[in-house]
């Protein structure tokens, strides 16, 4: 028995960390420290957090192929198989009606998406070939599945950090939007009513709605297709009222184990030899600016509307167009009624909000397409 | 990167485009699935329930109904099931449905 | 940047579509809208429809092998996982101690399989091969799991029509079997009243059951071993009484996903250029006849034991012995409510139900067996 | 094709012969296991409480439980966890058991 | 068409069936029968029962690569993916504030492990090759996942026999423990009262604790890290008290499905062919012998303790210290109370337990990283 | 086999060193993370509260506050949800804990 190789094999663990990978756990540390403490977004923060402190673990081997992380990685993300089984859960969360009711409120779903490819414009002129330039924009989608759904297609060596900034500043939201909003618009607009005066939605309109827009973006862009018909199914299962246990168990079952397990790949993926890099750091900025581009572009166009209508429209909600389903939403109304007690706008909020996630699935589609189509 | 940036910007304006485009289209279809799947009645029930702007006491009206609703919710037990809105066109309804909602989104929601 | 490409790219999905697309994308609705509307089958039929639509969607790259549909039919389908899987949430919702305090009503679970013989005959004349004239026969075992099972291994390209067909034909119950049972028996027959003197049935019977069934089942016909034994493993997990966390979890979270995603993976099987055949009208077609021989040749077995015990057997119960669990043991014991309030027949129907269940997993591995035995 | 015909007539007898060979043994292993698993005293106990076929008003009580039981069912809440039917030899409990079924094959099974 | 032949296959069953399976169907029956009847880890023993049972009927392809089991096998054993979402579930299940309220209660998880090294040397005796006795000698964790993962990278071969001796005796505690209890201690140690008067333990640090657990256990013994994190993750997503619903899902959901689905696996590598040796007999031995070694080791180290501390530590936690949570640490709990009805250890007991269960995955993983560095 | 033997020695006397320095160091690192977690006056409190080893009547108290606490969760119906047991750090909430995780270890855990 060989003592030497023996003492080798049995240090190896410490041998091998690097003070890189000292660096990453602290990252993982502080990912959970924001999903406990903070409580911002903890079911993907604090697994991916975990995930990274794990990833940096030296000769785990649950990073090779055959390794717990190497399995959930080929099962589920190459295969875009876990964005698209969330999205169904998502889907069966959210109630359009506010938004078929009035459908005019769908305008502030496009304007929300300009971080997108504002953000791809700064990272080519940052030296990003083009395909990555577009997987970091995409962050500005401001939601989650996308942003991994389009990553993996287009740049999967920068899936980790577009991962956890897509994530991260999704849970900022209360802190990054307020100041904008109190910037950009004055006391006057956020004052403004919006009297909610619905147009009647059946149940039946509710359960046409996910098929038409499967149909009609599917036709329109195939490459979103795959995104926007999972939303689709899990939001028809929902307002189908028939299959109550589908929509039950898509909206626990799945979609929970299903986050656990994105969370805990994506973290496994911030090993620090791939991750510590100038363009990690970049990649976080952009994300940033991608966040603060939306929100700003959805702003200006409320005001715009505002003018245009006389007055009728609140530019707040312009703020909520930038999808970040239900926060942005929520937001936008409780920063009205902070202006003004009786000003209760959150049904045209989440109108605004729900089309902004349409639109970010939209625009990710379209940017796929778009890239693929230069390349 | 000189060519890469003008890629980047026909992309952008040519992007925004289509965006724009496809919520407009989204604007139309919905309109159109209103139209076809309301049956008349209810058409004409939902425009006649709809409050003036002007009418200052019923937003009031409405706000304290809210209040009212939310109360009893903030009671209630079971948050587990989804809850579902179905959308009737009278508006004191629909601002039980905002206070719902409300609530709903109070809740962390993917906690 | 070559903008006719650009254009080809972006416009591909509308220069794709055919009218055959069109054409599914309506059966996927019309099937959707059986599903919402009549609430047939919707579990399955909702899913499937979607599917459909989503399938005839051109260039979404989701039946792709990589792509979403493409995972889960080589996952889930191609090893027969769900199909196996949905059988042990069957298994674990199914009571037999009602055919066991009548083991006599086993008989009525044999004649209930003629269909699928008889159609196997019906589709030979037709032209079909062996392999896939039995795989349109065994639409006549009216059980989801064991069609597509059969199908898959006999003939896989048959298995979006048999699905679909084995499915929605199972919700059409209701319509298809009253005017056949008031067409073959006469008001006196359907009269007969059965009173209910069970054999006591002990816990311990329920136990040793499913075992027992397994292992005679599995000796006597290998290749419906695989079924059988799901079915009973789920029942032993129900019956023992000491896993109720198990059984609650086949029951609901392992059945609801995989329910799901055996719909939509089907359902996308259904693309115009491989569904749209004469043959896919054909099958369609035999299926339903494989369904009425069923119900005729149990209620005639039916009239046959009636006459032989003297009175003693109300022949309605020949029709619940197709299986279709539990709808078909339900339908009969109304139909004889109808005819007499005081009749009271769910015991023996559920009875005969429960045997037909068994005895068309039975038909669908001796059928597997035989083919593959002359081919 | 004339060939494929013999040989599915040949198929359809053998295979509906197997099928009711099986469905008989089947028959057959459930009175064993009956008679195996059953404690004499039980079975005697279950002969013993068997009501004649003459017996109209006995129908008729029984009836009339399993209506009661059914309206008690109405009322209760809880349709999701999965109810267990013990089976004891005594008819009027599988009256109950019966309207238990009953209502629970009413509720609309899978969905 | 060839009556021979069909014969053949329709009787292949039958013809293929041994005495082996016959005998091998018998131990299936047991297995249920003790799940059943004795509530032996019935979710575990009833599953590995019907396996058993199923995977001795001949020829139903269940077993090949791609029947069921096969499919199981390569997705769940071959990348040890059951047991580790297994302990997912597990450590969300465990409670370490009794551990973290006396620290020193941790020396008690040490000694509980001897049995794994014990038998180890007698595996050798008796002349099984290192790897396989070193498997056989893990059935010593009294730890179901940590004897699959490590058997299954050590000796494969080994996993059926090990993994029934591990999970099977770990349900006969209540049988074999107290003797030993009685045997080993007086009265007068056994009636020694332990006051409870525990160290604060703040929530954040039950939140720390899985996070610096997973850190250094896995820079010490990188074998033991895919174990031992799993372990923390799921402590972590109960302690941090922000997602309940992930904690919810891995407890219930999660682990539900992957037991049913690892028992049944791990009962069809029971095949006659295969189990029925001497070996296995041997191992089955053995594992009882590890089993009592541990606990043994336990008392003994329980009793020095007692000594050092002038008689205020109870010996009886010692036997709590072999791991086989929660089991172990109720029983030396209850033993206590019948000697004394004031005195009570849970407290105490469940520290140590717990202790136990870190120090089988250390012991599981310093084992394989020995075997490994040494052939 | 000799070979073999002198291996498995080395393995057992290394193996189970090891053991014992992983868990030492594991009790160090709680010891550690317990100093470092806890508030100053927490800590200082919950010595205050610690009771006296001689303080029989005290023992007596806790376990009748234990049987209370045991009677009281015996009726309380739902057994699902995963019960969280904070470990404030006086004396007789702890014997309440423990009856607590001694009526959460009665049930059958993994059923
Ligand atoms: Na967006
Ligand atoms: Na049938
Ligand atoms: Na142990």
């Amino acid at each position: 028995m060989n003592y030497a190789e023996l003492w080798d094999e049995l240090s190896k663990g410490i041998t091998h960390f690097t003070a890189g990978n000292m660096v990453m756990m602290a990252v993982g540390g502080i990912l959970i420290a924001l999903a406990v403490l903070k409580e911002y977004e903890p079911v993907l923060l604090l697994p991916i957090g975990f995930g990274c402190v794990l990833a940096n673990i030296p000769l785990t081997g649950m990073n090779e192929a055959d390794g717990l992380f190497g399995v959930l990685y080929d099962a589920g993300i190459k295969t875009e198989l876990f964005p698209l089984l969330i999205f169904i859960g998502v889907g069966a969360m959210i109630d359009f009606s506010p938004l078929l009711a009035m459908p005019r409120m769908a305008l502030l779903g496009a304007a929300g998406q300009f971080g997108i490819f504002g953000t791809l414009i700064l990272a080519t002129l940052l030296g990003f070939p083009i395909n990555e330039a577009a997987s970091i924009g995409v962050i500005g989608a401001i939601d989650g599945p996308t942003s991994i759904f389009v990553a993996t297609k287009l740049a999967p060596n920068l899936l980790a950090p577009i991962a956890v900034a897509a994530y991260s500043y999704m849970s900022l939201i209360p802190i990054i939007q307020p100041p904008l909003i109190r910037l950009l618009t004055t006391p006057a607009e956020r004052r403004i009513q919006m009297p909610y005066t619905p147009r009647p939605v059946s149940p039946r309109t509710l359960v046409v709605f996910p098929i038409g827009v499967t149909v009609v973006v599917g036709l329109l862009v195939p490459d979103a297709t795959p995104l926007i018909s999972m939303l689709m199914l899990g939001n028809l299962l929902r307002e189908s009222h028939v299959v109550d246990r589908l929509s039950k168990a898509v909206q626990n079952e799945l979609i929970n184990v299903t986050t656990l397990f994105l969370g805990i790949t994506i973290g496994s993926t911030m090993v620090a030899s791939k991750f510590l890099e100038v363009d990690t750091l970049l990649i976080l900025a952009l994300g940033l600016i991608a966040f603060v581009l939306d929100t700003v572009a959805g702003l200006l166009f409320g005001k715009l509307l505002s003018r245009v209508t006389g007055g009728n429209i609140n530019p707040i909600i312009g703020a909520a167009g930038i999808s970040a389903f239900p926060m942005a939403g929520r937001l936008a109304a409780q920063i009205a009624q902070e202006e003004d007690p009786d000003n209760y706008i959150l049904m045209h909020a989440m109108g605004a909000n729900t089309a902004g996630q349409l639109g970010s699935v939209m625009a990710g589609g379209i940017l796929l397409a778009l890239v693929t189509g230069v390349l | 990167m000189a060519e890469n940036l003008s890629t980047a910007l026909q992309i952008t304006v040519i992007g925004m485009g289509l965006v724009f485009g496809g919520i407009l289209l989204l604007w139309g279809l919905m309109s159109l699935m209103l139209k076809m799947t309301t049956p008349k009645d209810e058409e004409t029930k939902g425009a006649a329930d709809v409050p003036t702007e002007t009418d200052e006491s019923y937003e009031r009206k409405r706000l304290v109904a809210a209040m009212a609703v939310a109360l009893a919710l903030a009671e209630e037990e079971e948050q587990q099931k989804p809850r579902l809105f179905p959308m009737p066109p009278t508006a004191i309804v629909s601002a039980w449905q905002a206070v719902m909602r409300t609530n709903q989104l109070r809740r962390r929601g993917t906690r």
